[in-house]
């Protein structure tokens, strides 16, 4: 087969003048020349240290039993990432930070008094069925904190819901168990003040009590730009407008929108679970339906379903849709016409 | 029809490992998935597909010649369909606790993919005695499956084999998920996946050899 | 032969013979299986009523449905309480629960959950004796309540299971449901008028036939 | 911020404070040129001299017939030392005239003319004579921009001076220095297309520039619209969109929405031809980069090897390895050897010190959307990537992979490194060898048949 390419082959093997200055060789490379200084493991450090308020926060709250639980999650992360990265023959890429990430997070989800194993059983299934099974980082589907999380939910459902009032207002004796916000709102009809939801000061998992602590992180992520704005301000955004909504219809049987955004989860989730980078959709429109649709699911699930809280679903749920959204929200190509007439 | 040259003793280990139901054909996954949460309830699944899959095995073969081959489907159903109410009668006259356990499973026999497979795949071309072999080996194959599936499940969803506590419960805390369809379907994929690993390694040792 | 004579009687012979097996297979297995079903009511309601050695059915007519109810009877056949299922959903799917009433009216004498498809671990312990025994001697006036994480104060309350209380709710709300539906229709001194017939002493085998709820349980 | 922009795009780090106030400085005469006879989008130039010959500067040494195409000129006097295959700065060998200089130079100068007194025909004649492509990098002749098809109205002239490519500042010094020749230049192509608007889109980064031009335009009906600095504003079609608010469709030219868009340094070329009866010999080129000694804005005659322009401004320095482009970072052509020459086209030589900017390796996609939050062509460029790389072509196609402009913002953003835009370029190559083979194929059935 005659091919134009080959003319130009042959001109190219004309010999050439080598080098620059002494005989030195130049580097060659496809443009662009110039690369911006980000960097995997520079985005997923900094997530970590988004972390610590939150981090800080609940080891106040929860005392040194919450740095056990996380010392213990973060470890067993990274033994799993390393052990499969190992099995697989693959580069070893433990301290890119992304396995610390899954281990904090998973560890925030927990309850303050949740046994070690049961923690190390989370990570191994995060890390191992959530994302090394997918491929490693990047190619799984769903957030692997959560996935951990939602299989000690099913595997050990009454330690995942055994909650400690933390120790600043423990009372003298040993409080054995103590509702979260989101249970006594559902099954008593009690709310708890937004002050206490704000600091943190109530009952809850690990990481998500403390809405103050949580924000700080978040915040500084979005300074950095390692946080997309339409995904927490989407999610948060739904939450209280549409939990508002029945607020509005009758303030006496539903919460109001700030309780809904400072109990539970929904801070952790909106800010850390929510904008995970490799479960969002890349797209502009993507990124709106998925956290407003997120948003919603939380609130009904919150309000109408069988489980006091509805973040961890509702995200894992949205995940599932991600590829299908990446699919079918595709920007509009830059002078795109609109309807292909011909 | 075409009668191969296998040996019976061929016939029978073919179900045990080569062409094992769930985890090779992926053929009955219902019951696969749906009443293995323990060792015993897989046991019983198993026999009662024994039963119906020897039972239609053999009167399918035995028939094979007589059948009109466009109301044969017809006639194998109601064959089947009669072995399963049987079978679902005995559980329910002699061991109420297992008829209770397996619910509408063993009814759904009728819909395994696996008795209707083997009658249009084996039966109706093959004599009785092989015929035989071939439903006792996919019957035995499908039954250790279940059982396979039932022990991990109730080994880390109750902690017990045979309902037989292993441990103390201050020892181990059971994963409630292992007995619930979520379990089922995690320890069918490992299964799956190891069975594909093991027969893949067994091929390249052959290749090798 | 006629191909379409052959396949005709093809059928014909199969669906006979299926048909003629059948028959006899029910006709031994079918008594069992209602002595099963007889005798597992039967534990049912002796558990919940704890004196009782035998009991009759009564049965009345509600619009389209029919509310049974067991009166339970000890050795000298004596009424001593009265017995009935109680349905309704519960976290995932039904939960059943035979009620026993104490002759009174006031008191309950014990439940049992018959069906539950609750989370094992969580709302399944509402079929762990646990949680069961509470409700001997419970008052049904005004109504049976639930409390969280405390000691029942009042003689009508018992404690809900931690981390299940949708589950214990649920419980609770169906026996209060069945109950103000039997002591409507079943009053104390028109007990005796609804006696569909004297329990037979050895095998009350027909029994269950006429008990729709029951002949719905044989679905299973 | 407030300033009038496209989408998306990037704010990379700029480092024109390097030249950005440095006055362009004239080189010296070079010994020898060497003269790619094709410098420009379109067909080649036949030689139209001889070995041996003597030229002079400005005399005609190249030209073909074919619309789409510009005559190339001898930048200094001297004789015809050899015409050969020489490396092109654009990667390919093109046949080019060497000429030995003899010293001497011309002085080029002339009065202003009317420019009502020409016709727009002879206009682009002149333009065309003179040789004049863009001067922004891509070097498409001039004179064909000039010349619409029947039936398409030209509406607005747009003067480039955005330079976005971080580094040059070559355009900015023209606007800076020369900015009454900039507005004539696009008073001249506005009578040469019969627009009635003319504008100069300039980045808000250059203050000195848009002042400049300011006080040059004065009461001429010429708008000056101050940008947003951002990359790739520079591009045709994103300067046409920021500018004007249209969208120039896909597969189609700025010419379908009425608009031309001309580089500012062409626009000084267009006023030098016209007045001075200048070729396009010489032009104003960025030397920097953080591997360049004395970083310069330098007026190079056309045809000097990249090596003594370099030596004029200090030479090659830093450590690790270098990458020197023709251009700039974003889009700019490595070069494997510093022999190459100085074309119309080139705007900046920049040396890239460290070749650590580029990793070897690169990191799974982790799916940040950076890349699509980035591309201005509205693109999903780590899909465009993946399908290029697995040569999945269906799907490159699906995605308008087609449409890439290029411009590398993709990769630059890409937090993995992963060289996304050399990706798509393989997918747009296969589809293009794809294409060449269908239609040889379709030729082979037709002979045969």
């Amino acid at each position: 087969m005659e091919d134009k390419t080959i003319d130009k082959a042959e001109l190219k093997s004309a010999p050439e003048t080598p080098a620059g200055p002494g005989g030195e060789r130049l580097f060659v490379t496809s443009s662009p020349h110039f690369l911006n200084k980000e960097s995997v493991p520079k985005i997923m450090h900094t997530v970590v240290l988004a972390l610590f308020p939150a981090m800080a926060a609940s080891v106040y709250f929860f005392g040194l039993r919450a740095l056990l639980l996380y010392v213990i999650c973060i470890g067993a992360c990274l033994a799993t990432e390393y052990a499969f990265q190992k099995y697989r023959k693959k580069p070893i890429k433990i301290y890119d930070g992304s396995a610390i990430i899954t281990g904090i997070l998973l560890a925030m989800t927990l309850p303050p008094g949740f046994p070690v194993f049961g923690a190390i059983l989370g990570s191994v299934f995060a890390i191992g069925v959530g994302k090394q099974l997918f491929g490693g980082l990047g190619f799984n589907i769903f957030n692997p904190a959560l996935l951990g999380r939602a299989f000690l939910m099913a595997t050990y459902p009454v330690l995942t819901t055994t909650w400690v009032e933390p120790r600043t207002v423990q009372k003298a004796v040993d409080a054995v168990s103590a509702a979260t916000p989101l249970a006594l709102m559902k099954f008593e009809g009690k709310l708890t003040p937004v002050l206490d939801l704000f600091t943190g000061n109530v009952a809850g998992s690990l990481g998500e009590t403390s809405a103050i602590a949580i924000l700080i992180g978040g915040l500084f992520l979005r300074y950095k730009g390692y946080v997309n704005w339409k995904l927490p301000l989407g999610y948060l955004g739904s939450m209280a407008v549409f939990s508002g909504i029945f607020w509005l219809i009758d303030p006496s049987k539903y919460p109001d929108p700030l309780f809904h955004l400072f109990a539970g989860g929904a801070m952790l989730g909106a800010w850390f679970m929510v904008t995970d980078m490799v479960t969002s959709p890349t797209t502009d429109l993507g990124q709106w339906i998925f956290a407003i649709t997120g948003g919603i699911m939380a609130v009904v699930i919150r309000l109408f379903g069988g489980l006091p809280e509805g973040v961890m679903y509702s995200i894992l749920f949205m995940n599932a849709f991600v590829p299908l959204l990446n699919k079918h929200t595709r920007p509009r190509v830059f002078g795109a016409v609109k309807a292909k007439a011909e | 029809m075409a009668e191969n040259n296998h040996t019976l003793w061929y016939e029978f280990k073919k179900g045990l490992w080569q062409d094992i139901p769930p985890f090779r054909l992926v053929l009955g996954t219902c019951p696969t998935l749906a009443v293995t949460n323990s060792v015993i309830n897989g046991f019983a699944m198993g026999m009662a597909t024994l039963f119906v899959l020897l039972g239609s095995n053999i009167i399918i073969s035995a028939i094979r010649k007589y059948v009109a081959p466009q109301v044969r489907i017809a006639a194998y159903v109601v064959i089947i369909a009669l072995l399963v109410t049987v079978a679902d009668m005995f559980l329910a006259a002699f061991f109420p606790p297992v008829s209770k356990a397996l619910g509408p499973y063993v009814p759904l026999i009728v819909v395994n993919c696996i008795i209707l497979g083997r009658a249009e795949a084996y039966a109706q071309k093959n004599p009785v005695l092989p015929s035989i072999m071939d439903a006792l080996g996919i019957g035995i194959g499908f039954t250790l499956s279940l059982m396979t599936m039932g022990l991990i499940r109730e080994i880390l969803g109750f902690g017990s084999i045979f309902n037989i506590k292993l441990l103390p419960p201050s020892l181990f805390e059971p994963w409630i998920v292992m007995i619930l369809p979520a379990g089922a379907f995690l320890v069918f994929g490992a299964l799956i996946a190891l069975v594909n690993y093991l027969s893949s390694r067994k091929a390249a040792e052959a290749d090798k050899a | 032969m006629n191909p379409v004579a052959k396949m005709f009687l093809n059928l014909v012979v199969v669906g006979a013979l299926s048909g003629g097996i059948l028959a006899a297979v029910f006709h031994k297995a079918d008594p069992m299986i209602q002595a099963n079903k007889e005798k597992e009511l039967k534990e049912a309601i002796f558990v919940v009523l704890p004196e009782a050695k035998d009991y009759k059915t009564l049965e009345k007519k509600v619009g389209q449905e029919t509310l049974v109810v067991y009166e339970g009877v000890d050795a000298a056949g004596a009424p001593v309480g009265i017995a009935f299922k109680a349905d309704g959903g519960g976290f995932q799917g039904n939960i059943g629960v035979m009620v026993g009433l104490g002759l009174d009216y006031l008191k309950l004498n014990g439940i049992k959950i018959l069906d539950q498809v609750e989370t094992p671990g969580l709302g399944n312990r509402i079929a762990n004796p646990e949680f069961q025994d509470q409700f001997k001697g419970i008052e049904i006036k005004p109504k049976v309540e639930y409390i969280k994480n405390r000691k029942p104060e009042k003689p009508n309350q018992i404690q809900s299971i931690t981390g299940a209380t949708i589950s214990s709710d649920a419980v609770v709300k169906n026996i209060n449901n069945a109950i103000t539906k039997v002591l409507g229709e079943f009053p104390k001194e028109d007990l005796g008028k609804y006696v569909k017939k004297a329990a037979a002493p050895a095998h009350a085998g027909k029994d269950g036939k006429e008990s729709p709820k029951e002949s719905n349980d044989g679905g299973k | 911020m407030g300033h009038k922009t496209f989408d998306r795009g990037i704010h990379p780090s700029y480092y024109k404070e390097l030249t950005a106030s440095k006055r362009v400085e004239s080189a010296p005469l070079p010994k020898t040129v060497t003269i790619p006879l094709q410098q420009h989008l379109g067909a080649a130039c036949e030689p139209l001299v001889k070995k041996g010959d003597l030229v002079i500067e400005g005399q005609k040494i190249g030209d073909v017939k074919a619309f789409v195409s510009a005559p190339v000129h001898a930048s200094i006097n001297g004789k015809v030392k050899d015409i050969e295959l020489s490396q092109h700065p654009g990667g390919v060998r093109v046949l080019s005239v060497v000429i030995e200089g003899d010293g001497t130079a011309k002085e080029w100068s002339g009065a202003e003319i009317d420019l009502n007194s020409i016709a727009p025909e002879a206009l682009r004649d002149a333009v065309r004579e003179a040789g004049i492509v863009g001067m922004g990098g891509a070097a498409f002749p001039t004179s064909v921009k000039l010349a619409p098809p029947k039936g398409k109205a030209i509406e607005a002239v747009i003067l480039n001076g955005c330079e976005c490519e971080p580094f040059l500042t070559a355009d900015h010094r023209i606007m800076a220095e020369e900015p009454g020749k900039v507005v004539w230049g696009l008073k001249a192509l506005m009578r040469a297309t019969g627009a009635a608007k003319g504008f100069i889109g300039i980045e808000e980064n250059k203050p000195d520039a848009i002042e400049a031009l300011k006080k040059a335009v004065g009461s001429t009906g010429i708008e000056i619209i101050v940008l947003e600095a951002k990359y790739p504003q520079g591009a045709e079609k994103m300067l046409i969109k920021a500018a004007l608010g249209r969208k120039v469709p896909v597969g189609k030219l700025p010419l379908d929405v009425g608009v031309v868009v001309n580089n500012v340094g062409t626009a000084v070329a267009v006023y030098e031809a016209l007045n001075y009866k200048k070729p396009l010999i010489e032009r104003i080129v960025t030397v920097s980069g953080n591997g360049v000694r004395e970083p310069k804005n330098l007026k190079v005659r056309v045809g000097t090897s990249f090596e003594e322009v370099l030596g004029l401004c200090g030479g090659i320095t830093g450590e690790g390895e270098k990458e020197v482009l023709n251009g700039g970072p974003m889009m700019g052509i490595a070069q494997s050897t510093l022999s190459v020459p100085v074309v119309k086209g080139t705007s900046g030589i920049t040396v890239i010190a460290s070749g650590k900017i580029k990793p070897e390796k690169y990191d799974p996609c982790i799916k940040c959307a950076s890349c699509v939050a980035a591309c201005p062509m509205g693109l999903m460029p780590y899909r465009l990537g993946d399908y290029g790389l697995k040569q999945m072509l269906a799907n490159f196609k699906d995605f308008d992979g087609q449409s890439c402009i290029e411009c590398g913002c993709c990769s630059y953003v890409c937090p993995a490194k992963r060289p996304l835009l050399q990706w798509i370029r393989m997918g747009k190559f296969f589809i293009r060898r794809e294409a060449q083979r269908a239609a040889a194929k379709a030729n082979n059935n037709k002979a045969t048949s």
